[in-house]
C-alpha cells in the first residue's frame, strides 16, 4: 500500500517538474518564465527529499531556487525593453523541428543509459561509512565534501571567487570600486521594512543551526551561507542598509578569506600529515569546523554579491 | 498512523499542484507568482508531514529553508515587478 | 490519553488538507487577483496551522515541538507580509484581466 | 520500475528540453535559463546514481551526493557571470542579442542563432 503510494506520488511529482519546465522554457515572456524556474526549483526540492538527499535539497532550495530566481527575476526586468526585438529572431519551424527530434535523441539515449546501468549499482556508501569515524562527522556528505574530496571544495570556493572577479571587472571604468545595484529607498513600504527587521535575525538563526548541525545532519556551510545572502539581500531590498563598495578592504578580506584559510589548512597538511589536504590524525574534526567558519562568511559575501552585480554608482 | 500522514501528504501536494494551472494560465505575473507561494507552503506542510510520518527531522529543516526562501523570492519578484 | 491525542491529529490534520483544498480552488476560480490572494491565505494560514497543530502531539519531544511551531510562525508572518506585497503589485499592474 | 529509474527518466527528458531551449530561444537570458534547466536534469541524474548506490545505512551514495552540491554552486557563479555580461551588453549597446548584425536579421530569417 505505502509503496504503490510513494510511486503514485513519484509519477505524479516527475510529471509536475516536466511540466513546468516545458511551460518555462515555451512560454512567451522573460519574465514570467523567471517566475516558473522559481517553482521548478520548490519541485526540484521535493524530488531531492525522495531521492533520500536532503542535503542536496536544502542547496536546491537555498541556491538553485532561491538566489538563482532571485537572480533572473531581477535580469529579466532589467531586459523586458529588449524581448520584442528577440522574438524576431526566432528560428523558423523547420529548423526547431530538426533541434527537437535531435533533443529528443539524445534525451532517449540518456533515459535508456540510465535504464541499463548496472545491478546492483556500484557504491562508495560502503567506504564512505567505514571511513566516517576518522573524521569525527556524523554526516558522510560533509566527510566527503570535506575530507574525502575536499580538493573539489577547495577549486569550487576559487570557481565562485573568479566569478565574481569577472563580475566586478564589468564595471564601467568610472564606477571601479564603487556599490553594485540602484539603491532601494528607505521605508519605501512598511511592510517590506518590517518583513526584512523580522525574518533577517530569523534568517541568521537558521543559517547558524544549519551550519551547526551540519558535521551530523543534513545541512553544512553552502546552505548557511546562501541563506545569509539571501537575508543580507533581503534587507537591501528593503532599504534598511546599502551595498557596500567593493573597493573596501574589509569585504576583499572577508571574500578571500575563506579560500586562504582552506589553503593554508591544506599545506599545514602537507608538512604534518604527508599529503596536500590531509588531516593530522585526530585534528580532523576542529580542522574541518576551522575551515567552514572561514568559508561561511566568504561564501555568504561571495554569492550576495554575485546576485548584486557590479558596481553600478560610486556614491 | 504514519500512513495516514503520509496519504495527507500526498494530497496536500497533489491539492497545490492543481494550483499549478493558475502558473501556467497566469494571467499576470502576480499571479503566477502566488502560485509559487502555494506551492512553497504545501510543501512546507507535506515535509511537516512526512517528518512526523518517519521519524525523521531533516524534513523539518527543510521546510525551514523553505519558508525563508519563498518570501525571499516573492520579494525579489515584487521588487523586480516595481521597477 | 494516546487515543485522544491519535482523534486530535486525525482531525486537525484533515481539516488543514481540507483547507489546502479549499484554498487551491478559491486560487483557481476566484475571477481577480485580489480574491484570489483571499483564497490563498486560507491554505496559508488555516491549512499549514492546522496540519502543524495536528503534529504537535507527536513531535517526540520539546524541542522538536518548538521547531515545528517555529515554522509555522515563519511561515505566518512571511506570509502575511508577503501576500501585501503582492496584494500592491497586483493593484499596480492594473485592472485584472 | 521503481522510483530511481522514474526520476531518471524525467532527468534524461529534463536535458533534452533544456537543450532545445538553449539552441531555439533568441534570447540570451533565456537561453541562460535553459542551460539551468539541462544543469538541473545533469544533477538529478547525479541523484538518481546515488540513489542506487543506497547502502551502509545511508538512503544513498554520498559522493554523487556531493558533487551535485558542489555542481550547484558552480553553476550559480557561470549564471551570474553570464546574466552579467549580458547586463553589461545591454547597457553598451540597448540590445541583448547574441548577433553581431541585426540589421539583417530578416535576410537570414531560419537560420541559426
Amino acid at each position: 500500500m505505502t509503496d504503490a503510494l510513494a510511486l503514485a506520488f513519484d509519477f505524479g511529482l516527475a510529471a509536475l517538474v516536466l511540466i513546468v519546465a516545458t511551460w518555462t522554457l515555451l512560454t512567451r515572456e522573460t519574465a514570467a518564465a523567471a517566475v516558473g524556474f522559481v517553482a521548478y526549483g520548490l519541485l526540484l526540492t521535493l524530488v531531492w527529499m525522495r531521492l533520500a538527499a536532503p542535503d542536496v535539497a536544502l542547496t536546491e532550495a537555498a541556491i538553485g531556487s532561491g538566489v538563482t530566481g532571485t537572480l533572473l527575476l531581477g535580469a529579466a526586468a532589467r531586459l523586458r525593453p529588449t524581448e520584442a526585438a528577440a522574438e524576431a529572431e526566432q528560428p523558423g519551424k523547420a529548423m526547431r523541428f530538426v533541434v527537437a527530434l535531435l533533443c529528443a535523441s539524445v534525451s532517449a539515449g540518456i533515459a535508456g543509459t540510465i535504464l541499463m546501468l548496472p545491478d546492483p549499482a556500484p557504491t562508495l556508501a560502503a567506504e564512505a561509512a567505514a571511513a566516517l569515524p576518522e573524521t569525527g562527522l556524523g554526516n558522510a556528505v560533509t566527510a566527503v565534501l570535506l575530507s574525502f574530496r575536499s580538493i573539489d571544495t577547495l577549486l569550487e570556493t576559487v570557481v565562485l571567487l573568479l566569478a565574481l572577479l569577472g563580475v566586478w571587472s564589468l564595471a564601467p571604468d568610472r564606477v571601479w570600486g564603487g556599490r553594485p545595484g540602484p539603491r532601494d529607498g528607505a521605508y519605501q513600504s512598511e511592510v517590506l521594512t518590517f518583513l526584512a527587521q523580522i525574518l533577517a535575525p530569523f534568517g541568521i538563526v537558521v543559517a547558524m543551526h544549519f551550519f551547526w548541525i551540519g558535521a551530523d545532519a543534513p545541512g553544512g556551510k553552502f546552505q548557511a551561507a546562501a541563506i545569509l545572502a539571501a537575508m543580507w539581500i533581503l534587507v537591501q531590498r528593503a532599504g534598511l542598509v546599502d551595498s557596500p563598495p567593493v573597493s573596501r578592504r574589509w569585504l576583499r578580506l572577508v571574500v578571500v578569506a575563506g579560500p586562504v584559510v582552506f589553503l593554508a589548512i591544506g599545506f599545514l597538511g602537507s608538512a604534518t600529515a604527508g599529503a596536500f589536504l590531509a588531516y593530522p590524525e585526530g585534528y580532523a574534526k576542529p580542522l574541518i569546523i576551522a575551515i567552514e567558519a572561514a568559508l561561511l562568511p566568504s561564501l555568504a559575501v561571495a554569492l550576495a554579491l554575485l546576485v548584486a552585480g557590479p558596481p553600478a554608482r560610486t556614491e | 498512523m504514519a500512513e495516514f500522514l503520509l496519504c495527507a501528504a500526498v494530497f496536500v501536494v497533489a491539492t497545490v499542484a492543481v494550483g499549478l494551472l493558475r502558473l501556467l494560465r497566469g494571467p499576470a505575473n502576480t499571479d503566477r507568482m502566488m502560485a509559487a507561494q502555494l506551492l512553497g507552503t504545501g510543501g512546507i506542510a507535506a515535509l511537516l508531514l512526512l517528518a512526523a510520518a518517519t521519524g525523521e527531522p531533516a524534513p523539518v529543516d527543510v521546510a525551514m529553508a523553505l519558508a525563508l526562501l519563498a518570501a525571499f523570492s516573492s520579494v525579489a519578484f515584487v521588487k523586480s515587478a516595481s521597477r | 490519553m494516546t487515543l485522544a491525542l491519535d482523534v486530535l491529529t486525525v482531525v486537525a490534520v484533515s481539516s488543514g488538507a481540507f483547507f489546502f483544498l479549499a484554498g487551491t480552488v478559491g486560487f483557481l476560480r476566484f475571477p481577480d487577483s485580489l480574491s484570489r490572494l483571499h483564497a490563498l491565505t486560507k491554505a496559508d494560514n488555516l491549512g499549514l496551522g492546522l496540519i502543524m497543530l495536528g503534529l504537535l502531539p507527536r513531535a517526540g519531544g520539546v524541542g522538536s515541538a518548538l521547531k515545528l511551531i517555529a515554522v509555522w510562525l515563519l511561515a505566518q508572518v512571511a506570509g502575511a507580509a508577503v501576500t501585501q506585497l503582492l496584494a500592491r503589485a497586483a493593484r499596480t499592474a492594473g485592472p485584472p484581466a | 520500475m521503481n522510483g530511481a529509474a522514474l526520476f531518471g527518466v524525467t532527468a534524461a527528458a529534463l536535458v533534452g528540453l533544456g537543450l532545445y531551449g538553449l539552441i531555439v530561444h533568441p534570447q540570451p537570458l533565456r537561453k541562460i535559463l535553459a542551460f539551468n534547466v539541462l544543469g538541473s536534469g545533469v544533477f538529478l541524474i547525479f541523484g538518481v546514481v546515488a540513489r542506487r548506490g543506497a547502502g551502509a545505512g545511508m538512503g544513498g551514495d554520498p559522493v554523487p551526493q556531493a558533487l551535485v552540491i558542489t555542481g550547484i554552486v558552480v553553476a550559480f557563479s557561470a549564471t551570474a557571470l553570464a546574466v552579467a555580461l549580458l547586463l553589461r551588453l545591454f547597457e553598451e549597446t540597448g540590445r541583448a542579442s547574441l548577433r553581431s548584425d541585426v540589421s539583417n536579421a530578416n535576410d537570414e530569417a531560419g537560420g541559426n542563432s
